[in-house]
């Protein structure tokens, strides 16, 4: 077996350990409602992290997808709501003003080798900045399409349904597994992730990569700003703070390394289901205090972090060692 | 072979190029002609590799222009350079472990169904290419867990399936062995004979005269001649490149019979599963080793596990180190370092030298860690200690605290060794100590290591080079698939018998 | 059977907000409800999420503390699908389906920064050189506060405020920005008040204006909103000159109100409205002793 | 190039003279916005100013600026300070509150830090988790623990002592800067009068190769987050100090991000390697001396982040075109 596959199998029977160890625990957990709900409420943190994983792969990091979130809500709703700009007209427009967005970072990643951390941590105030300086209120978007969305959700066996946004994100996770493994620019993501100047060096078109790895990584937030608007019907200034990290946490635990070269998209799905998995199991407890709530996420985050490097551990004992 | 006076098919016509404090190219020629090898020689920082990169657009230029088929070109970077048919192999071996060899072979040129990569077909190819050069490998299995050298005939696979007229190697047959050089030679015949040019370097002079047609010698930057090769006696050749003499003596050593000391360290049933089989291995005071296989064998596995960088299976009589008759044990290098071992290894770029710190950091760096980190060695004496091995290692750089990744292969290896020289080893193991390093260094390093031994000190030696090997090594420890299978020594240490032994 | 209700709360960010957790539980107790809270650490997703899982979870009752006013359409949708009466507590929503919730039960924030700024006219005869210390950028209690107390204080021509900036609703946040209110302003001389979003800006203040020796609730007048314990006792110190609290037992009255209407349907009224009460120092050391024991 | 362009070019490759170049640049627009930003006098026998303040208020970013520079350096990164802070701060109050003597408090605060600092050491180099998000799990954590500690109150205190950490003076020089300056001192000779700082950066820069050199990888990094997370407490213990509180919620909160930022500008690189400490507080101070400014110039509030991205960003272009000249 190839080795950089057994992370991943090792995150989705840590996935599956703890699906059932919920289950056992709380008698309405195992259905398809919790399903179908995991997957809306994850949707946008799945939309996003699938950009992330690009990001993380190249050995990159975007820091600046919450903000890029956020103003892509407000945007949405001024325009819509306020503006009575058709969605069908705002949502290509929003989307190619955030993928431009990403295209500048990169564009200062690359020729100017600023640290993206550093250059996405600026995005990211910038962003957020913007998102005041639109406004500071935040607005319901009451256009029809929004108000029907949820029509055309399917019913799942049970009481399950799959809404739209969790069909867009299934979507973006396929879409973004056949480009990172069937595509060149896949490939170039993984030769830059691997080591940015041997790629260089191997003839991987260094610029226009980076460039198009944040625009992509940006052009998802502004997707994933777009579900969140359907997830609330609304665009407000302060929504998806922290959710940078959310994403960064679901991409790494989904086996991708921060170092670069190494990691799939479908792995970060699966850590995108585990981040929900964690909310969901506090949710259901309900009687954790805003600090035992806390502790609770470090723990349980904790707790598959270390069970997926205990088992990798134990499966590199299985195959030949490669040195330390 | 008929050579007349043509026009050349690639010229580059007065190539300067200056970094900080060194100016690595002073208004270079050299002509490359279609049909033809050419030996890029010079010593270690002469500026071979440098003009490589100047060339395929990797770093610029500060004058001097290329013409490639009467039309001046200016590659701004590889791309470039490779669509105007001229493919690299550059020194650093430089592909992507984390990707599979497929991947390595095809990346940017994959084969492409329905504008998607087409992997089967991908998978296909790479196996026939690898196939062509002997290899037995898993295509889609990551590079990075192959050997240096499987990696480096990998790279030689991309870029000579990439070039259509020029293909420039640097180094390339550094850790090969004596098989995959001949392999390597009969393709670069083929595409000598289907009118490509091709630029070689090498410090193998055997190689040089093998192989080439013509050779252009660098020094300190500047072109010093360009001959054809069968006009150019080796004794001039050296000459050239050193500019002095070099004795033949330096060359071939006469193997002073070493009266053999008492043992020094002795490994029993020494091994780890899947890894390396268990092997019994003894260095006596002041006695060199040699270790000799083909590639994969174990050589640097055997020096892993020596060293602790492995952690030999213990147990039941199993995984025994003695120093000095004294039983102890070693489970990681600075247990190793503590015992007086030293270790320099294959891998330069990634496991040897710490190319942001100086290269009087990097001299000094374990003997510091060997002190540990609250002893700190005062600064005058770190500089005197960098100085006093940069000069008698001859280690070109501008100064001693010019980070060490700015000095040429050669020059990292020698500061490599003095990284080692200076903790006073008593068991020193060089994977392929000479890998990259010129004539005249060559030389300078075998004698140093005889006086070492003259010392007292003892040595294990991983070298594809038999002549080199055969050169000093009192007993040769013969691998073949993870496996101690022969030891040879007194007047059996010779190619012939080391040859038919690793082939038996 | 014991009644089930599902709390989703913002946070803790504020001791405020601990307090409101706090008195929940207590009236949960005392009503014999089965309260679960869900802590969605201030973020929207994880209130939406808190509710779905209630729902899955069939409780009776729904208490929602809306992190913001927008974007609960949907998720009380399939509340009111699956018939969970859901009740807002401290915050309205800005929704065209008011059918989506049962009852709210809120103070009004614009009201209460109204009450803070007559009383701030009323300390300077309508004439000060107000500095503001703005909660968070966006959220709505700043623009609610800032908006109301802009109301009060637009009938005075002599009442401006001269800086704002955004201390974040924190102590330190507060000391920060008033540090440099006070050097922007000569030393503190320009300033004659500081209008604080919170109390716990408020109490920053304080500080800040007693390391540039002057003497806060004189030199410059202090008054913020909340109504917290500290703030009781910086008036009784002299050091504030005004609070407007808001009441931390929202949850009470929402379970009073949802109690009725499972057990003989009454319908209760849509805007359960807590009271907004000015408090000055003169009660002040009498009303710490009274609420210290609620935080 | 004429004479004095080389001239000029020899004076730019000095380090650090971006830093200065960027400080005096930020200096400069905050005396723009504030012509008073430079006057300085004596309030209840203890400086008072603008000037000062930028160095106050800048004290706890300097200090995690220092124990993150070795945390980066080493390649590493630690988004636990800030709740590393709470937690210090939580500590302290509320064992002053319960009557113990002030020295136990700080040396309790400190070792709090101090655990923290090893937890985040054992994960990243025992256990081998990514730094980003072993630190992550301590983020999240530390900040409930803190909570859990002051039972998600703001636990207030009116020792003398402690509060003189925060807002005391010293020969007129407010404690907090006194502090910082010491543990800058202390850490300087930590890593520069040992061999620690040699091996922190040899571990960064190549850890393989370190390692064979006989450098003890995980030594080092442990010791690298124990400092960070001592450094992080000193800062808590400060910034409870100066709001006579601890804050759980919102003490340090987001500070990290002010410390890494602080260190990329301070010259140190994401990667590992090579790392500056003096520089490292440059590069706080100039985030802080960005803040003050902030603050001075009168600007509505849904600008300040705007503010701050378009600085930062225009020291470090500035910072990259020097390099590449
Ligand atoms: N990036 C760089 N920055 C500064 N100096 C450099 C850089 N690269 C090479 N040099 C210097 O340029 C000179 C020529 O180096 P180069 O690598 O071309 O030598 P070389 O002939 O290939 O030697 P070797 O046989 O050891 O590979 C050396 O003195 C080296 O120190
Ligand atoms: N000719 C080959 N075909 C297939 N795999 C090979 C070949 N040579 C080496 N390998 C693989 O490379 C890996 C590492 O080899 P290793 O470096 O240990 O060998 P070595 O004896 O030290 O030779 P070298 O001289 O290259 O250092 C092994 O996993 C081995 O399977
Ligand atoms: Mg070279
Ligand atoms: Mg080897």
């Amino acid at each position: 077996m190839r080795g950089s596959l057994v992370p991943l199998l090792i995150t989705v029977g840590v996935f599956l350990a703890g699906t059932l160890a919920c289950s056992l625990e709380f008698p309405h957990f195992a259905s398809t409602l919790v399903l179908g709900d995991t997957l809306t409420d994850n949707a946008f943190l799945g939309v996003v992290a699938v950009g992330m994983t690009f990001v993380i792969i190249s050995g990159g990091i975007d820091l600046s997808v919450g903000s890029v979130i956020a103003f892509t809500c407000v945007f949405l709703a001024l325009a819509i709501q306020r503006h009575h700009v058709s969605p069908w007209l705002a949502f290509p427009a929003i989307l190619a003003i955030t993928a431009g967005y990403g295209a500048g970072m990169g564009a200062l990643i690359h020729y100017f080798r600023i640290p993206p951390f550093i250059t996405t941590l600026a995005g990211m105030f910038l962003a957020r900045g913007l998102c005041f300086v639109l406004t500071t209120d935040s607005i319901p978007i009451s256009h029809p399409l929004y108000q029907h969305l949820y029509l055309y959700a399917i019913d799942l066996p049970g009481r399950g349904k799959l809404s739209v946004i969790a069909m867009i994100m299934l979507a973006v996770v396929a879409v973004g597994m056949v480009i990172a493994h069937r595509t060149r620019f896949g490939a170039n993501v993984y030769a830059m992730g691997g080591n940015r100047v041997s790629a260089e060096m191997m003839g991987v078109p260094v610029a226009r990569t980076t460039i198009m790895i944040y625009m992509l990584s940006s052009g998802l937030a502004g997707l994933a700003g777009i579900v969140f608007s359907f997830y609330t019907s609304a665009g407000s200034s302060l929504a998806a703070t922290g959710v940078e990290l959310d994403t960064i946490a679901a991409v790494v635990i989904g086996g991708t390394l921060l170092s670069g070269g190494q990691g799939y998209v479908i792995g970060t799905f699966v850590g995108v289901l585990i981040q929900g998995l964690i909310q969901t199991y506090i949710t259901f407890d309900g009687t954790l205090s805003s600090w035992w709530t806390k502790i609770a996420v470090g723990i349980l985050l904790f707790g598959f972090i270390a069970l997926q490097r205990g088992l990798a551990i134990l499966s590199a004992r299985g195959t030949r060692a490669v040195a330390a | 072979m008929q050579v007349p006076e043509r026009k050349p098919l690639l010229s580059i016509e007065g190539l300067t190029k200056t970094y900080p404090g060194v100016r690595a190219l002073d208004a270079v020629d050299l002509h490359l002609y279609a049909g033809e090898v050419h030996a890029l020689l010079g010593e270690n920082g002469a500026g071979k590799s440098t003009l490589i990169k100047v060339l395929t657009g990797l770093t610029g230029r500060d004058s001097g222009r290329f013409v490639l088929d009467g039309q001046e070109i200016s590659p701004a970077n590889v791309i470039q350079a490779t669509a105007l048919g001229i493919g690299t192999v550059y020194q650093e071996v430089n592909l992507l472990g984390n990707m599979s060899v497929a991947d390595n072979l095809f990346l940017g040129r994959q084969p492409m169904r329905l504008g998607f990569v087409d992997k089967r077909r991908m998978r296909q190819q790479a196996a026939q290419i690898v196939a062509k050069y002997g290899l037995k490998i898993d295509v889609a299995a990551p590079l990075g867990q192959l050997s240096v050298a499987v990696q480096q005939i990998i790279a030689i696979a991309r870029a000579v399936d990439l070039s259509a007229r020029v293909l420039i190697l640097d180094e390339p047959t550094a850790s090969l062995d004596t098989q995959e050089v001949a392999l390597l030679f009969d393709v670069m015949r083929q595409l000598r004979e289907r009118g490509m040019a091709i630029v070689f370097v090498t410090h193998f002079l055997d190689q040089v005269y093998a192989i080439s047609d013509r050779i252009t010698v660098l020094r300190n930057g500047r072109r010093v001649a360009e001959r054809l090769t069968r006009e150019l006696p080796r004794i001039d050749l050296v000459q050239m490149m050193l500019g002095h003499e070099l004795s033949e003596t330096a060359l071939h050593r006469h193997k002073p019979e070493n009266e053999a000391g008492e043992t020094l360290v002795r490994f029993e049933k020494y091994g780890k599963r899947r890894y390396m089989a268990p092997f019994d291995l003894s260095v006596r005071r002041g006695e060199i080793v040699g270790v000799a296989g083909l590639l994969g064998s174990g050589r640097t596995e055997t020096a892993k596990l020596v060293f602790g960088i492995e952690r030999a299976e213990t147990g039941s009589g199993r995984g025994l180190v003695s120093i000095d008759g004294k039983p102890t044990h070693i489970r990681s290098p600075r247990e190793a370092i503590r015992r007086g071992f030293g270790y320099c290894p294959e891998e330069r770029k990634t496991e040897g030298i710490v190319g942001s710190l100086s290269v009087r950091e990097n001299i000094i760096l374990a003997l510091q860690a060997r002190r540990g980190w609250l002893r700190r060695m005062p600064r005058r004496q770190t500089d005197e200690i960098a100085a006093r091995y940069i000069r008698m290692l001859d280690i070109r750089t501008p100064d001693a605290e010019r980070a060490i990744q700015f000095l040429s292969g050669g020059n990292q290896q020698k500061a490599l060794l003095a990284r080692w020289l200076v903790t006073e080893p008593r068991f020193l193991i060089l994977d392929e100590p000479t890998r990259g390093i010129d004539v005249g260094a060559h030389a300078e390093i075998i004698r140093l290591i005889e006086r070492l031994c003259a010392d007292g000190l003892s040595l294990l030696v991983i070298s594809s080079e038999l002549d080199e090997i055969t050169a000093y090594a009192d007993r040769v420890v013969i691998l073949r698939d993870r496996a101690h299978v022969a030891e040879l020594s007194g007047s059996d240490v010779t190619t012939s018998k080391i040859m038919t032994t690793i082939a038996a | 059977a014991e009644m089930v209700v599902g709390f989703a709360q913002v946070g803790s960010e504020s001791g405020w907000r601990a307090a409101e957790t706090k008195t929940a539980k207590l009236r949960a107790h005392q009503d014999k409800v089965n309260l679960r809270i869900s802590d969605a650490q201030q973020k929207q997703e994880n209130e939406i999420k808190a509710i779905r899982s209630f729902v899955a979870q069939g409780v009776d009752g729904i208490l929602l503390a809306p992190v913001v006013a927008t974007g609960w359409d949907s998720v009380l949708r399939e509340a009111r699908d699956a018939k969970v009466p859901v009740f807002l507590l401290d915050r309205q929503i800005d929704t065209s389906d008011p059918t989506l919730y049962t009852a709210a039960v809120t103070s009004d924030t614009v009201l209460e920064g109204h009450m803070i700024g007559d009383h701030l006219a009323k300390l300077t005869n309508n004439k000060c050189r107000i500095v503001e210390l703005q909660g968070t950028v966006g959220s709505s209690p700043a623009i609610n506060r800032k908006k109301g107390f802009e109301e009060a204080i637009a009938a005075h021509p002599d009442m401006k405020i001269v800086r704002s900036q955004s201390g974040d609703f924190t102590r330190s946040g507060g000391k920060t920005v008033m540090e440099s209110f006070i050097k922007a302003e000569d030393g503190g001389k320009n300033i004659c008040a500081v209008f604080a979003h919170n109390d716990d800006m408020g109490i920053g203040a304080i500080q800040a204006i007693k390391e540039a020796g002057l003497k806060p609730g004189k030199d410059i007048l202090v008054v913020s909103i909340d109504g917290v314990p500290d703030m009781f006792k910086a008036m009784a110190n002299g050091e504030a000159n005004g609070t407007v609290e808001l009441s931390p037992d929202m949850a009470g009255p929402a379970l009073k109100a949802l109690i009725a209407l499972k057990s003989n349907g009454t319908e209760p009224q849509k805007w359960i409205k807590t009271p907004s009460t000015l408090y000055t120092p003169a009660t002040a050391a009498a009303e710490y002793k009274r609420r210290a024991p609620l935080y | 190039m004429s004479a004095t362009s080389a001239r000029l070019t020899r004076l730019t490759n000095i380090p650090g003279s971006a830093q200065l170049a960027a400080l005096a640049a930020v200096l400069l627009g905050n005396w723009l916005v504030f012509p008073g930003f430079f006057n300085i006098r004596m309030v209840d026998g203890r400086l008072f100013g603008s000037v000062i303040d930028v160095l106050n208020r800048g004290a706890p970013v300097v200090l995690l600026s220092l124990g993150m520079t070795l945390v980066i350096a080493t390649g590493g990164i630690d988004l636990s300070v800030g709740a590393v802070m709470a937690i210090s701060g939580a500590v302290a109050a509320t064992l002053i509150n319960a009557g113990t003597p002030l020295v136990l408090v700080v040396a309790a605060a400190l070792g709090a830090g101090l655990l923290c600092g090893l937890w985040n050491g054992i994960l990243v180099a025992l256990l081998r988790i990514q730094p980003i998000v072993a630190t992550l799990i301590l983020m999240v954590a530390g900040r409930g623990i803190a909570q859990l500690i002051t039972a998600g109150e703001i636990v207030t205190f009116d020792d003398r002592g402690l509060i003189a950490l925060g807002t005391g003076a010293l020969l007129a020089i407010p404690v907090p800067i006194l502090i910082a300056a010491g543990t800058f001192a202390l850490t300087t000779l930590l890593v520069r009068g040992t061999a620690l700082g040699l091996f922190i950066e040899a571990v960064g820069a190549n850890e393989r190769a370190s390692a064979y050199a006989g450098v003890s990888a995980r030594v080092v990094k442990i010791a690298a987050y124990v400092w960070s997370g001592l450094c992080a407490a000193i800062a808590g213990i400060i910034a409870a100090a100066d709001i006579q509180g601890a804050d759980a919620n919102n003490a340090g909160l987001w500070l990290e991000l002010d410390a890494i930022l602080a260190v990329v500008v301070g010259g140190t690189s994401l990667l590992g390697g090579r790392f500056s400490l003096p520089l490292a507080v440059a590069g706080a101070i100039i985030i802080q001396a960005m803040n003050t400014g902030i603050l001075l110039s009168g600007l509505k509030p849904e600008f300040n982040l705007i503010v701050k991205a378009v600085v930062v960003m225009a020291v470090l272009l500035l910072q990259s075109v020097r390099r590449r000249d």
